[in-house]
């Protein structure tokens, strides 16, 4: 069912699933999903509501374990131990080491409430990754300017729109400098107004060549910004490929049947 | 083995140990009187509280939040004591005399024919009158909200097809009230059963008195089987009675909250 | 006239006796019930259980009882324990049994608000946490208990305040020593004196209000820094729901 | 016939206690009735915790005090007593065997009393320099905190601890002196009941003088007195 | 502005409005409605949202007092004193007797939740009535059927489904034999499949000629089901007349833009 990718010349492996299963109780949400994301690569996962789209980009960073298959980033394999349902983190160090190498963007931001912008985004880098607290907070700051939110440094997110938290909270997973930024839907909770600003911003990461696996239901959006396209359907990779493979040359039934509903939204 | 068991059940049911069992009796009487009385003096005072009228309004707000900022074991001794005292005094400016007053030595009553004889059931009535005070205004609270929370539309409905403004009271607001109340008047009934063990400090003897007396140690023969100090086994049971009541209670209220509620919340419908 | 000053004068002595029994027991009832809170929420069945039971029981009884049964409790165990360790006099004075039953039970009263709160952490914000790296410890630390004690802190101050009321039957249950009285006890005595129950009793409730408004004031204070990350902060409002 | 209601306490034996059928019983509870019986009234008895027992009296729940209660300068200012019908009778201190104390210049002391009674107001006033006075709602509480060892003596009627201390074997045994206070045991009542006083007190001259009071205190202290009779 | 309605012949005058005003604080809502509705008449109350049809409905049945003006009920003038916002029901027993010959219909069905279908159809002509138990449940019966939920007698309000429940209102309403039914948007709350339940049975009433006034955002039924239509703007009666007439020779612009806009939702 899955393909091999079409080789990024020279570009290292920065994310690579192997054949990952993922069940809810009687519920098997994925069913044996393997892809590689290569450094710099932009990578779009759709698929209609309840493929398994969020559960999939959350088994990257074990936020949901999966009952079998393994996850490596830089080419470390997460360690987990016993098996099917009852499997967990191996290596509390190691997962943590690796958390703080994924930037996460979550639909509903996810921003702590108690803390103001910037203490949000100095978070992780002071507590996780115990760097300077001067050197940090210069690169807060830049990160907010450079996601247009600087003068917010010191407000709470209550008082700020959803496009703001939402790049707040990708100025957060930014400041980690992470090797990989993941993103879960990050404009769905937004008016369409306020969509525009985030998706202006991840358009930005993706013309400076982050590597980014992000799960939207935008399909001009996952065109526009994407280098490779992963629908998922019923727990399983039913077509992959560069974008205009993908939406121009539809080869699935179901990706068919998908993009046309998509487009009548 | 049979000797031991055979003294052990004499011993738990000689006449001591029945007078303790018997005095369940004024605990579960308070509690069931006292709940009973808290609901009246909820249902009041809410309705005192939604008066239209200022001071109604203002009593009901000072009732229930001067009662509730005071510690209940002070307005529990306090009201039945003072009652007493208001009670005698009425009395007094009818039956005695400016002689019989000047006459008295005694701080209180005013003369000795205004004296009014408190024995256990009226201090029993009194205490549980208190409680109802006393948890009567965290019940009007309670009430109060619940009555807020009957929809608008169920009593417009009412209205529009002409009940009076009683019946609609009666008919459908209070009726569907309780549902929404229950939650809260099931907290206020834990505290009430829980404050009925302070019904000793009335000179009631319920069972904390009996508890005491029997575990108190004893070290005559003459008085009954020697013992040392075996107080805390029975505070134990009290302990563990009253936990049980409290089980007991929310198994309670959950039947009841399904039944009130049928029709009106959606989990009841099962 | 002269009795309401007189009374006011003889109380406040007294009534450092409650603020001390309060003072005593709710920084420790709080902490206690911190890990009460966490042993409710537990995965482990053994801390869970525990911890459910504890808080059940403490707040399924009347305090009143459990002053009595942990006072005769600790005397029997007087000679075979305390004795021995050298600490008698103190486990067994009021002014310490007092703080430590205050303890016991407060801190399940507290721990029943606080796994209240817990359960309403918003889940992505320790979602947010774990994604970032962060260990349990510090999830709990930074995330966690920042939003709980939010949530928790206005049905907190009604448990600090009932708490504070609370203390007025300590007295009832265990030995007077010297003239250490509080202002309950000190209430009763005046009564007992001359019957005045319409002049004691109220002065006693007067300090025991003035008390209650203090603390509400401060916890007042309290909330409102713990809430300034909202744009409009919800007041604090006085309506205690749980208590004993 | 007329009611009288009298209030004992039922926690001090063998004073007034509760027996096993969970009934006031005693010397006391013996005496009254045969008092009630002379002087021709219906007696009724009631239970009340010994620190209320005077406010009670004077809030009129009971007409009539028989709970070992000393008669007293002090409560002679509140309420008035029948003649004593139990001889005065010195107050005595006891503790743990192999204890030490220096009574001449006590101190250091944890000294159990029962609340209200002669023997707290006595500590109180000369005691309560350098020692630790605790105060028990019940003689058996203050009994029970000597056994466990919480107070290092109490000091209580002599007529009340010696039939326990006896009765210990050895647990427990007299220390220091004796102290002289009180004026005998009497039934209290209030300062406005003269006829009922005098209908007592007559009852218990009468009593006195058949021998019926002795024959109790016998019957009851195990016959060791005090007596009327010398 | 209003105009004379065309007399139905012979048929006598059931309702009639009088110059109604109705002011919330500052905001006047109805600035002076006059209609008059006879035996067997079906008006229907349009106009767009916020143009004062639910309140002057609440009005005939004295659920909001009107500021000004009068209502009359079978020529009875529903008394009232005081005066502007301060005018209150003059004659509680007139408006009980008045309220229990209208039948009125909620959007939101308002049936009693703590009651069964059966005892909410029999509450008003055993209390407000005090009619006889077993006449009046055998008629009850008879109603629930005639509006098809006749199976539904036991069960409580929400055990039903949206139609169930507005149909149960309805016989509701029927049950207190009233002179005039009133209806608020009855099948707005509703799913375009319920609705299709209730319109039906408003038509079978419709056909029975009985007198009914009911606002109504659905053109095509007002169309249907109406003698006579009055269209509401901004608290004044914009254009009268019969359904041919107000949507067939629409005469007001704002009507007519009014249509315009209800055919395209
Ligand atoms: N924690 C969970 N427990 C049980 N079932 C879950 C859980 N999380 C997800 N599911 C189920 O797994 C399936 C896939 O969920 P997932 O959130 O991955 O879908 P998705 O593709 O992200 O859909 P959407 O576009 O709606 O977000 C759904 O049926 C969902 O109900
Ligand atoms: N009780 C009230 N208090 C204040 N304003 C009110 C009240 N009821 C209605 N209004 C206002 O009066 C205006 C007319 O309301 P009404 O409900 O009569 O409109 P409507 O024509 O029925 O609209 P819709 O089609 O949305 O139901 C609205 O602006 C509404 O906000
Ligand atoms: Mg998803
Ligand atoms: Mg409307």
């Amino acid at each position: 069912m899955t393909q091999t990718e079409p080789a990024v010349a020279g570009a290292s492996l920065v994310v690579e699933l192997r054949n990952l299963h993922k069940s809810f109780g009687a519920l098997e949400v994925l069913k044996g999903i393997s892809f590689t994301a290569r450094e710099g690569q932009v990578i779009s996962l759709i698929g209609s509501s309840g493929s398994g789209k969020s559960t999939l980009l959350r088994c990257i960073n074990m936020l949901e374990i999966p009952d079998q298959g393994d996850v490596l980033i830089d080419g470390e394999a997460i360690a987990l131990k016993g098996s099917g349902p009852h499997r967990q983190i191996g290596d509390e160090n190691q997962i943590r080491r690796i958390r703080s190498e994924l930037g996460m963007v979550f639909q509903s931001f996810n921003l702590w409430a108690h803390m103001t912008v910037l203490e949000n985004v100095m978070e992780a880098p002071l507590i996780v990754q115990k760097r300077q607290r001067s050197e940090v907070e210069a690169e807060a700051r830049a990160m907010l300017d450079k996601v247009g939110i600087g003068a917010k440094a010191d407000a709470y997110p209550a008082q700020l729109s959803g496009g703001q938290q939402q790049r707040a909270a990708i100025a957060r997973a930014l400041c980690i400098n992470p090797r990989v930024m993941l993103f879960d839907e990050p404009t769905s909770a937004l008016d369409p107004e306020l969509e525009v600003e985030v998706l202006r911003v991840i358009k930005l990461l993706a013309d400076e060549g982050r590597t980014m696996i992000l799960v939207t239901h935008d399909m001009e959006f996952a065109r526009s910004v994407s280098d490779r396209v992963i629908f998922l359907h019923q727990g399983l990779i039913e077509e992959e490929g560069s974008p205009d493979e993908v939406f121009g040359a539809t080869r699935s039934a179901r990706l068919k049947q998908f993009l046309n509903a998509a487009s009548h939204d | 083995m049979l000797d031991d068991i055979a003294f052990w059940v004499g011993y738990l049911t000689n006449g001591k140990h029945l007078t303790w069992y018997a005095s369940f009796q004024f605990t579960i009487f308070a509690a069931l009187m006292g709940g009973a009385l808290a609901v009246v003096f909820g249902l009041t005072g809410a309705t005192l509280k939604n008066s239209r009228f200022l001071p109604l309004r203002l009593i009901g707000t000072f009732y229930s939040a001067i009662v509730r900022g005071v510690p209940d074991v002070l307005f529990f001794l306090f009201f039945p004591l003072a009652f007493e005292q208001a009670v005698e005094w009425v009395i007094a400016t009818q039956v005695c005399s400016p002689e019989a007053i000047a006459a008295q030595t005694a701080p209180w009553p005013p003369c000795r024919e205004a004296n009014w004889f408190l024995g256990t059931w009226e201090y029993l009535l009194l205490a549980s009158v208190s409680l109802g005070l006393v948890y009567g205004a965290f019940a009007s609270n309670v009430i109060h909200g619940a009555m807020r929370s009957v929809p608008q539309g169920q009593l417009e409905a009412a209205r529009a097809y002409g009940m009076s403004a009683r019946q609609v009271l009666w008919r459908v607001h209070i009726r569907q009230m309780w549902v929404y109340a229950l939650p809260g008047l099931s907290n206020v009934w834990m505290l009430i059963i829980k404050a009925t063990s302070l019904l000793s400090l009335l000179q009631i003897a319920d069972i904390v008195l009996w508890a005491d007396r029997l575990g108190a140690p004893n070290y005559l023969p003459a008085v009954g089987l020697v013992h040392d100090d075996w107080r805390w086994r029975y505070y134990l049971v009290l302990f563990i009675f009253y936990i049980l009541v409290t089980w007991l209670s929310e198994r309670a209220f959950e039947a009841i909250m399904r039944r009130a509620g049928r029709g009106i919340l959606s989990e009841a419908q099962g | 006239m002269q009795g309401l000053f007189d009374d006011l004068a003889i109380m406040a002595p007294a009534v450092l006796f409650n603020i001390y029994f309060a003072a005593a027991s709710i920084p420790i009832g709080f902490l206690l019930a911190i890990f009460l809170a966490l042993g409710k929420a537990s995965s482990n069945p053994l801390i869970n259980r525990l911890s459910r039971g504890y808080i059940y029981a403490f707040r399924g009884s009347p305090l009143f009882i459990q002053f009595f049964m942990f006072y005769s409790l600790a005397l029997s165990l007087n000679i075979s324990v305390w004795r021995p360790l050298g600490i008698s006099g103190f486990v067994l004075h009021p002014l310490f049994m007092g703080p430590l039953v205050l303890v016991l039970n407060t801190a399940a009263y507290t721990a029943e608000i606080f796994y209240g709160a817990l359960r309403a952490v918003p889940r992505g914000a320790i979602e947010a946490a774990r994604a970032y790296g962060m260990s349990r410890s510090q999830q709990f630390r930074r995330v966690v208990w920042p939003n709980l004690i939010r949530l928790a802190w206005p049905a907190y101050t009604n448990e600090v305040v009932f708490l504070f009321h609370a203390t007025a039957i300590v007295y009832f249950a265990l030995p007077v020593v010297g003239a250490q009285r509080d202002l309950m006890s000190t209430a009763k005595n005046l009564f007992e004196r001359d019957f005045n129950a319409f002049l004691h009793f109220p002065v006693a409730a007067l300090y025991f209000l003035g008390v209650s408004l203090v603390i509400f004031f401060l916890f007042g204070l309290v909330h409102k820094r713990l809430m300034r990350h909202l744009p409009v902060p919800p007041r604090l409002r006085y309506a205690p729901k749980w208590f004993r | 016939q007329e009611t009288v209601r009298i209030a004992t306490e039922g926690a001090y034996a063998p004073w007034n206690f509760l027996n096993d059928s969970g009934e006031p019983a005693g010397f006391e509870i013996d005496l009254g009735n045969a008092i009630c019986e002379k002087a021709g009234l219906t007696c009724e008895w009631i239970l009340n915790d010994w620190d209320s027992i005077i406010p009670n009296l004077l809030a009129g729940n009971y007409d009539l005090i028989m709970a070992g209660m000393s008669i007293t300068e002090e409560r002679l200012a509140t309420i008035d007593f029948t003649q004593n019908y139990f001889p005065p009778d010195p107050s005595k201190f006891v503790a743990a065997p192999g204890s030490e104390f220096d009574f001449a210049a006590l101190s250091g002391a944890r000294i159990g009393v029962q609340s209200g009674t002669i023997q707290a107001a006595y500590a109180e006033e000369n005691l309560a320099d350098g020692n630790t006075i605790v105060s028990f709602a019940t003689a058996d509480q203050n009994m029970a905190d000597l056994m466990a060892g919480n107070v290092d003596t109490i000091l209580a009627d002599g007529a009340y601890l010696e039939p326990i201390v006896t009765a210990a074997g050895g647990a427990i045994e007299f220390v220091g002196e004796e102290i002289l206070i009180g004026g005998g045991v009497g039934a209290g009542l209030r300062k406005d009941e003269a006829e009922l006083k005098t209908k007592i007190d007559d009852a218990i001259t009468a009593l006195k003088a058949d021998g019926t009071v002795d024959a109790l205190i016998a019957q009851w202290f195990e016959g060791q007195g005090p007596f009327f009779s010398e």
